[in-house]
């Protein structure tokens, strides 16, 4: 079994990829896609550390994940959509009428 | 309970004042005046009821507030209270009658502010318990911000914003302070209270003495205020309606004084003494930096309000020269400066409604016109000048006097303020009413019978209090003697 | 009783002020004049009975007019023989003042309201020498302040008059403040402010000599200084004479600038326990004496003149006072008021006379048109000359004579003394000479009537027969035994009535007959250099304008929007700048949002690591 | 399972199931008076359930060892119910008018309260997670509710990248606690000093703090605050303010007391700066703001950042004043909040956009006496004056912040407050300029939603005036709590 | 050993296709580099012995997830233009921030991580389904209910975001 360090630095790089995605994308649907590097990112460190003390509390906490993305994922390309029809362009940027 | 249902008639009255406009755009100036005249009776009564042998006040009332907080609703009448509670209500009359014509919109809601002021002053007077102090020491801010904000001329949001910042602030140090206090009662006792009494009972020492006073301190001289937290007080008083004004000058400000001489003083004794020289000091810079400064204006109310700073000056060396004759100096002071200084600001308000300008540049001459006002101008601003025999000159006079017994380099700079107040006294006479006539000026219109009488009640008080003192003087010393600090 | 003495006085100005232009004038001249008239009948009363006791002390509480611990003065008024000298004057000058002032003053705007400030005037006068403790006299003191200050002002639209009223309340201020100073010190040392018992505490304290006593006494000199226009405090008289003439007799020459005499005089106790404070006094006065007796030799405006000579007067008084010879000061204060009040009043006439104009060199040849100023004029500057047989002599002369027996400096006070007695007479002789003599140069309207020379007439008399009056009804029952006058030296004695008709003799010589000329003395650099020192009090006026008013004027300009505020300000501005700066941070981007986070949770992270 | 299980449960069941109702009867007959109504009856209902399960939980109940309700549980279960009730008579006027659709939104509604629920009581951090997301994925779509605009669409798309990045910390935070302790349940968490693992808890715990104040909006994640608060519907922006942040402090407030975990220095130390940073910085923001949500959003970062000095005390000052002041600040907020979005969202009932400038405010009055008052009395609140219960709530925070002698802290509160005070008065004086001739209407406001403004209004006076029974409530359930 | 080799195998080869999926300009491109990069994990996952987070790694992760991602991108219709876009978006100074930014991160987490010394995994083991399965139903039976709210919220959101509105139809018509 791999040793839990060397998953969890394996972990922390995929997690810092992700988060060099989601800020230099500007398109929503890479931005998203960054966003599961992170999650996938976390996934990983549970697994190991649930395999790590020998409980199965980490692959629940895996699962949950995997529920927690599947819905993010949904309401965010639900977004994603209206932003097309609304906006006709995925760049975030193009959307920042909020601002002061 | 007869103080709360003081409070709670003015609070009501303001209501129905409010209320009452849409019935009749003349019936919340009348409402509020009777309110005020039926105060002021009150308040007499109070007096003539005289002292409850067995307690020691006039008059005493509890009510739980929030007994799991040891807060209630301690609200008592000692002599002292009750000489500024009476002028409060008695400047209220005047408040409402100066007025009368000036304010032509939303007149219901002025009246309301007007006697909601009122109230949260007498609650200051009166509270015993430090949060209800709190309480009313901030409930007076909210409708005295209206009224500069609303009613204001020209730069009357700055001004507003100005007067409510400094008050705020410094209030908030208060309120560590207090709960500061509380929380070392606490710890020592294993009681919470915020009950006067007690806390006064309650022996607090060292650097945290001073810290606690200090926040007490700053609150207090803001409101009073002393050089160098007073610069909301000129944009204030300039921007007020004259009522609004008159409320400051008369009552407002007397708040600070109060305060020191109720709450900093005896709270923490030790570290006033400690701190007396400073605080002193402080009150002599005002003297003089105020009186310097009023000089320097051109703009009738401005100058006056830097002469209440001077003036206010005086409380603060009384004060902490922390023996009785100070002490009662301060507090005919307050009652005197509360009149003249009133007058000379409707003064400013009348001439204000007259020409729509307060600059002294604008005028000149206007005795000619004005005969009447000139008279009223020059009585009030002789008085304000210290001149014996009216209620300034008693006040300064005993400060000085006590002053000169603890600290002489102190009292011999804040006797040259006596100077400068003649210096720019006289020349806010000689700029606006005496002079070449200025040929802008068209005919103005004289003071009719409502400003004379209101005047005259203001005359008659400082002539009285200048010559025979002892009415206050005697009201105060029982609080000054339970104090127990003045000696 | 002696309470309506000062009580009449204020009835009839709170009566002028509440009227104020509705009574008819001849109701005002009523109220005004008789108020006063019916105050020196008073006072004449109360005095006789106080004589007539044989007590020569007589007290009368009113109230306690503030009582705070051990500090409780009261409203007393106590007569003694000093007190009883200075009522008289206030009351009878005033009243004879007040008269001619209803003829003067008829044609003037506001008659009630001078005639109120009158009445106040005199009130507060009375207080002022009537008053039992410090503090009563305090009171008046500021009140004769005030009621000056009102009165100089009385034509107030031109702002000239306004600023030299200011001028006025001001400068004696800077001397009521020394004078409460010293009321503080005193009450600190001896615990009470009752004149009387003050005195006695302090000869019971300070039985030899001490530098608070010293201390009091040269504060109490300040006011003194400050209200009798003593140098160095004595720029606001000539600027005072800007108040109608009537004014200026009554306030400006006759009483309320002898209060400062008064007052060293009521507390002489103190003033002779051992210490300089004495030779302060003579010297103060000796220094008013010659300076100003200069300056009014170059004068050209015939009230100044007249009001250089009072401060050089007062400057006598002063000078008698610090060599002991109180009755001899306050004697002359006495002659003084008459002859003093006389002279303005008969300037006034003239002044009338020819509308307003005071210029002596626009007057000239008016003795024969004008008559009864004339001879008014003519007898008041015989007294103030001190020509022997006037009132003024009898006083001067007592003063001399003191002088130069006064122990230490004695002979440096008599030379000064004699040297300005000269002087007097020299600037009095051309003030008579050139207003009087000479050619025509404006034609006079008399609008006299009796209101206005009968006062004049009474007071010729007492200027006249004044000095018999003091000298035998007055002088045993004044404090120290009398103006019992010893010719000490036939020489000095000699001088002593010589020099002013000397100094009478040379000033025929120079503007009588022209037989002396000055003309090129004058032309020259050096004279017109000493003119013009001379006419402008000897540089006091502007070196206060430098060294005070200026600096005060410009600093005021300096600093109108108040600098502290800066700091408040600056707080304020500050906010609003890094406010406008972390606003620039909301960019509505979504990657600079999330660029942040990962800053933030990087700091978070660091202090978390670093601080474990 | 057993019956007190299902008993204490009860609320959240009700709630749930409620849910399921509606979303079948909604599916069966769309009107949106019927959706209106089954959502309050299921709020109402969830409220009643609450009594019940209060029958059967003594000082506090373990449920599954997941959740754990006790009084205080209960308490902030009540308000957020309440919140969504407002929100929901709220939603009605406002959707009713611009949406063609609008049951669905009722739908979200109620699971984001339920998860608001589950994060107030989640004693572990699978259902803090779990409860956390519930509420989000609801929150997203219901800020993106009136989806043809683009402003919602706009916030709902910043706040869903920024929220799954800090959710993403959240996991990566418990992921590695987890992996350090070898536990997920509040109460074991626990590393001893010499643990080799120490340092990647106490980063779990650095991860978590950032995600925590991300979902409270503390600076330096504040940043989406006031562009959402802006962009989102002012009801759901109500909702945001309130409900959302109000279970985040509950789970904060649970969790530090239940870990000690700011007995970590540097732990302790980043939630200071955390807190500080938010109290100047969030006042600082507000300052010149003349949009009135913007100002609302800084202002609540503020806020927050006040609320925070209770929780960081956790530690020096008595635990039940710590928790008294926890309740009643977020009780108090709960009202002001909601008052002043209800203020925004009444008057823009019939616009076609948010009233949401300040400007739109002017001479209100004059022009609407009643709305001023409340709209002054939110504005006196939030600055903290007395007659209101802003006052009351930071009074409990000053005497926590003394009690717990964090005087730094202290400070900061003087001069964000100070700070603070000035914004506030400018929205009141706002209101009592004068009407500039010709300015545009005021747009009508409903009565229904005027009752409800009040009602609320009148709360924040009178429990600013006579706060004793709030109080005397809240220390019961503090003392019934255990503390 | 050979766990350890492929181990790392599979860590490169994520880290590697996570690189390349953010660097991507196409986003199916995107979003295969993505599944290769979950494979690679769901390795990892059978390598840590949990057999059954492996399984749903592919099957939900890469099977349901990324699919939904292909509909979208695909419905979206982004095509040679957005492509052109995104290349000219991507400069290089784009990356030097954020990049560095995540260099500090992992340099200061790794710091943290390697700072104390670790004991080895004693109770490290293989966890089977049916244990994680009896977890779930048992210990964690609440949080699965939760799960179903929060996938009922989701399912509510999205039909609501994605669906087509009256409105909608209308505004298509108009503009075709």
């Amino acid at each position: 079994m791999p040793p839990t360090e060397h998953v969890l630095v394996l972990a922390l790089m995929l997690f810092c990829i992700g988060a060099v995605g989601v800020l230099v994308r500007r398109n929503i649907i890479f931005i998203l896609l960054s966003l599961e590097f992170m999650m996938n990112a976390c996934a990983l460190v549970f697994v190991a550390a649930g395999a790590k003390w020998g409980q199965p509390d980490g692959q629940i906490m895996y699962m949950l994940i995997l529920a927690i993305a599947a819905s993010e994922v949904a309401v965010a390309l639900g977004i994603v959509i209206q932003m097309a029809r609304r906006f006709r362009t995925l760049d975030v940027d193009a959307a920042s009428e909020l601002r002061e | 309970m007869t103080i709360l249902y003081l409070i709670l008639f003015l609070l009501g009255a303001g209501l129905v004042a409010c209320l009452a406009e849409r019935l009749n755009v003349n019936a919340p100036r009348w409402i509020s005046l009777l309110a005020f005249i039926a105060a002021t009776i009150w308040t007499g009564a109070i007096w003539l009821g005289g002292v409850d042998p067995a307690t020691g006040f006039y008059v005493v009332g509890e009510l739980s507030w929030i007994p799991s907080l040891g807060i209630n609703v301690i609200l008592k009448v000692d002599g002292l209270s009750l000489v500024l509670v009476g002028l409060t209500t008695l400047l209220g009359i005047i408040a409402v009658v100066s007025s009368w014509s000036e304010i032509s919109t939303n007149r219901g809601f002025f009246q309301f502010n007007i006697l909601w002021v009122m109230a949260g002053v007498v609650g200051v007077f009166c509270a015993y318990d430090l949060f209800l102090f709190f309480f009313f020491w901030e409930v007076m801010l909210i409708p005295m911000y209206f009224l500069i904000a609303i009613w204001g001329h020209e730069d009357r949001s700055y001004a507003a914003m100005k007067f409510f910042l400094f008050t705020q602030v410094s209030g908030l140090l208060m309120l560590v302070a207090i709960i500061a206090l509380v929380w070392l009662n606490y710890e020592a006792t294993g009681v919470i209270t915020f009950s006067y009494d007690e806390l006064l009972n309650h022996e607090v020492s060292g650097t945290v003495a001073s810290l606690l006073m200090l926040g007490f301190f700053i609150a207090f001289i803001t409101k009073l205020p002393s050089v160098p937290v007073h610069t909301w007080l000129p944009d204030a008083h300039t921007q007020a309606p004259t009522a609004g004004s008159v409320i400051l000058a008369g009552i407002l400000l007397k708040t600070g004084g109060y305060g020191l001489i109720r709450f900093t003083v005896p709270l923490f004794e030790e570290a006033s003494r400690d701190f007396a020289f400073v605080a002193m000091l402080l009150g002599v810079i005002s003297i003089l930096y105020g009186g310097y400064m009023a000089y320097s204006q051109s703009d009738f109310k401005r100058l006056v309000a830097y002469s209440s700073i001077a003036h206010m000056g005086f409380i603060l060396v009384g004060v902490y020269a922390f023996n009785e004759l100070g002490m009662q100096g301060a507090i005919v002071t307050m009652i005197a400066h509360g009149f003249s200084t009133a007058a000379l600001f409707m003064m400013a308000g009348s001439l204000q409604e007259r020409l729509h300008t307060r600059e002294m540049s604008q005028m000149g001459g206007l005795w000619v016109k004005a005969p009447r006002m000139g008279a009223m101008t020059m009585f009030f601003v002789i008085a304000s000048v210290g001149m014996p025999g009216l209620g300034n000159f008693i006040g300064e006079f005993l400060v000085l006097i006590g002053a000169f017994k603890v600290n002489v380099p102190l009292t011999v700079l804040a006797t040259i303020g006596i100077v400068v107040a003649a210096v720019y006294g006289l020349s806010l006479m000689q700029r606006s009413f005496q002079g070449t006539p200025n040929p802008q000026v068209a005919a103005m219109e004289d003071f009719g019978f409502r400003e004379i009488s209101v005047y005259a009640i203001m005359i008659v008080a400082l002539v009285w209090i200048g010559v025979y003192p002892q009415h206050v003087l005697d009201l105060a010393q029982p609080t000054l003697d339970a104090l127990g600090v003045a000696l | 009783m002696l309470w309506l003495v000062p009580a009449l006085p204020l009835l009839g100005s709170v009566v002028l002020l509440c009227t104020e232009g509705r009574l008819p004038k001849m109701v005002v001249a009523v109220v005004g004049s008789g108020s006063v008239g019916l105050a020196a009948i008073c006072a004449l009363y109360v005095g006789m009975n106080v004589v007539g006791t044989g007590e020569w002390q007589y007290t009368e509480t009113l109230w306690t007019w503030m009582a705070v611990g051990d500090f409780n003065p009261s409203i007393t008024l106590y007569l003694d023989g000093l007190a009883l000298v200075m009522t008289g004057v206030i009351t009878g000058v005033g009243f004879l003042i007040h008269l001619y002032a209803t003829g003067y003053m008829w044609e003037e705007e506001g008659y009630s309201r001078f005639f109120a400030y009158m009445n106040l005037f005199v009130f507060a006068m009375l207080m002022l020498v009537l008053g039992d403790n410090l503090l009563t006299l305090f009171l008046g003191w500021e009140g004769v302040g005030l009621c000056s200050y009102l009165l100089i002002g009385f034509f107030h639209t031109d702002p000239a008059n306004g600023y030299a009223a200011r001028k006025a309340f001001v400068v004696t201020r800077v001397g009521d403040t020394l004078m409460a100073l010293g009321l503080f010190l005193l009450f600190r040392e001896i615990g009470t402010l009752e004149i009387q018992a003050a005195l006695e505490g302090a000869t019971a304290t300070w039985p030899e000599g001490s530098g608070i006593n010293t201390a009091i006494c040269l504060l109490l000199l300040g006011g003194a200084v400050g209200k009798s226009a003593q140098v160095p405090l004595q720029t606001w008289l000539p600027d005072a004479m800007a108040g109608p003439t009537p004014v200026s007799a009554l306030i400006h020459a006759a009483t309320m600038v002898t209060a400062g005499v008064y007052l060293i005089a009521r507390m002489q106790d103190m003033f002779l326990l051992p210490g300089p404070a004495m030779h302060w006094v003579a010297f103060v006065g000796l220094v008013t004496l010659f300076i100003s007796a200069f300056t009014a030799l170059v004068q050209t405006d015939i009230k100044r003149i007249l009001a250089f000579s009072t401060m050089s007067q007062i400057g006598y008084m002063f000078l008698a006072l610090g060599v002991g010879a109180w009755s001899a000061g306050i004697f002359h204060l006495m002659t003084h008021a008459f002859f003093k009040a006389l002279l303005f009043l008969a300037s006034g006439s003239v002044i009338l006379a020819l509308h307003h104009e005071q210029d002596i060199f626009k007057m000239g040849g008016l003795w024969n048109k004008l008559k009864i100023p004339f001879v008014s004029m003519l007898i008041g500057s015989l007294a103030l000359a001190a020509l022997p047989g006037t009132s003024g002599f009898f006083s001067k002369d007592a003063i001399l004579l003191t002088a130069y027996n006064e122990a230490s400096y004695g002979m440096l006070f008599w030379i000064g003394a004699v040297g300005a007695a000269f002087m007097t007479s020299l600037y009095t002789t051309r003030m008579i000479l050139i207003t009087f003599f000479g050619e025509v140069k404006t034609e006079p309207h008399d609008h006299s009537r009796i209101n206005m020379w009968g006062p004049l007439l009474v007071l010729c008399a007492l200027s006249i027969g004044g000095g018999w009056l003091g000298f035998m009804v007055l002088a045993p029952y004044m404090g120290d035994g009398g103006v019992a006058v010893e010719f000490h030296a036939e020489l000095i004695a000699l001088l002593t009535l010589g020099v002013p008709l000397l100094g009478v003799l040379i000033g025929y010589l120079i503007w009588g007959n022209h037989a002396i000329s000055i003309d090129k003395f004058a032309a020259s650099n050096l004279g017109e250099r000493l003119r013009q020192f001379f006419f402008g009090g000897w540089g006091f006026d502007w070196t206060y304008d430098r060294v005070f008013v200026n600096p005060f004027v410009r600093l005021a300009q300096v600093n109108k929007s108040d600098f502290v505020d800066l700091m408040f300000t600056s707080i304020a501005s500050l906010t609003t700048a890094i406010h406008l700066l972390v606003k620039q941070t909301q960019t509505g981007q979504l990657r600079w949002y999330a660029t942040n986070m990962v800053v933030g949770l990087l700091v978070v992270v660091l202090i978390v690591i670093v601080q474990a | 399972m057993t019956l007190t299980d299902l008993w204490v449960s009860f609320p959240l069941i009700v709630l749930v199931g409620g849910t399921l109702v509606l979303m079948i009867g909604v599916s069966i007959v769309r009107t949106h008076k019927l959706a209106l109504g089954l959502t309050l009856l299921t709020l109402i209902l969830s409220v009643a359930a609450h009594d019940i399960a209060l029958e059967n939980i003594t000082t506090g109940y373990e449920l599954f060892g997941l959740l754990n309700v006790s009084g205080i549980q209960v308490f902030f279960n009540v308000l957020f119910l309440l919140g969504a009730i407002v929100t929901a008579l709220f939603a009605y006027p406002y959707f009713n008018e611009r949406m063609e659709r609008c049951e669905e939104f009722y739908i979200l509604l109620l699971t984001a309260t339920a998860g608001a629920m589950v994060v107030a009581a989640a004693t572990h951090f699978a259902s803090f997670i779990l409860g956390l997301e519930i509420l989000s994925i609801s929150l997203y779509a219901m800020i993106a509710y009136p989806r043809e605009s683009h402003q919602p669409l706009e916030a709902a798309a910043k706040y869903l990248v920024l929220s799954a990045v800090a959710s993403s910390a959240i996991l990566m935070g418990v992921a590695l606690v987890y992996a350090a302790s070898g536990t997920m349940a509040f109460a074991e968490l626990n590393i001893s000093p010499e643990s080799g693992e120490r340092s990647y808890f106490l980063l779990g715990q650095a991860l978590i703090c950032v995600g925590i104040a991300f979902k409270l909006s503390l600076v330096p994640f504040h940043m989406w605050t006031p562009d959402v608060y802006q962009g989102a519907p002012a009801v759901v922006t109500g909702y945001v303010a309130t409900v959302s942040k109000g279970a985040v402090i509950a789970l904060l407030i649970n969790y530090v007391q239940a870990t000690e975990v700011l007995s970590y220095t540097g732990v302790f130390y980043a939630v200071v700066f955390v807190a500080v940073a938010s109290m100047i910085v969030g006042n600082l923001l507000a300052l010149l703001q003349t949009n009135l949500k913007r100002l609302l959003a800084y202002s609540s970062i503020a806020h927050l950042g006040y609320l925070l000095i209770a929780v960081l005390v956790v530690n020096t000052a008595r635990p039940e004043l710590v928790l008294e002041t926890v309740l009643l600040y977020v009780a108090a907020y709960f009202i002001i909040t909601l008052a002043a979005f209800g203020i925004v969202n009444l008057t823009s009932e019939h616009a076609t956009e948010d009233n949401e400038q300040m400007e739109a405010y002017t001479g209100l009055f004059w022009r609407n006496p009643l709305l001023a008052s409340v709209l002054t009395a939110v504005a006196l609140a939030l600055a903290g004056i007395p007659l209101t219960v802003g006052f009351i709530a930071k009074f409990y925070v000053f005497a926590a912040g003394v009690e717990g002698t964090a005087w730094a802290l202290v400070w900061a509160l003087l001069i964000g407050s100070a700070i603070g005070v000035f914004y506030y008065l400018r929205l009141i004086y706002t209101m009592v300029k004068q009407v500039e001739p010709g300015a545009a209407a005021l747009p009508q406001v409903g009565t229904q939603s005027v009752v409800a403004v009040t009602v609320l209004g009148l709360l924040i006076v009178v429990l600013g005036v006579y706060p004793t029974p709030m109080i005397d409530m809240i220390r019961t359930i503090v003392q019934a709590s255990g503390f | 050993m050979t766990p350890l080799i492929l181990f790392y195998v599979a860590g490169f080869v994520t880290l590697a296709s996570a690189i390349l999926a953010i660097t991507r300009t196409n986003a199916s491109h995107a979003l295969i580099y993505l599944v290769v990069a979950l494979l690679a994990i769901a390795v990892i996952f059978f390598l840590l012995g949990s057999p059954f987070a492996a399984a749903l790694q592919i099957v939900v992760y890469a099977g349901a997830i990324v699919v939904l991602f292909l509909f979208v991108v695909m419905m979206l219709n982004l095509g040679k233009s957005s492509v052109a876009r995104e290349r000219e978006l991507l400069t290089r100074g784009i990356w030097t921030l954020p990049s560095l930014l995540a260099l500090v991160l992992f340099a200061v987490v790794l710091f943290a991580l390697v700072s104390g010394d670790h004991e080895a995994g004693a109770q490290a083991r293989m966890i089977e389904p049916k244990e994680v399965g009896i977890a779930l139903y048992t210990k964690y039976v609440l949080a699965v209910e939760l799960a179903g709210v929060l996938l009922l919220a989701a399912l509510v959101g999205a039909y609501h975001l994605g669906r087509r509105y009256l409105a909608d139809r209308r505004e298509e018509e108009e503009s075709s």
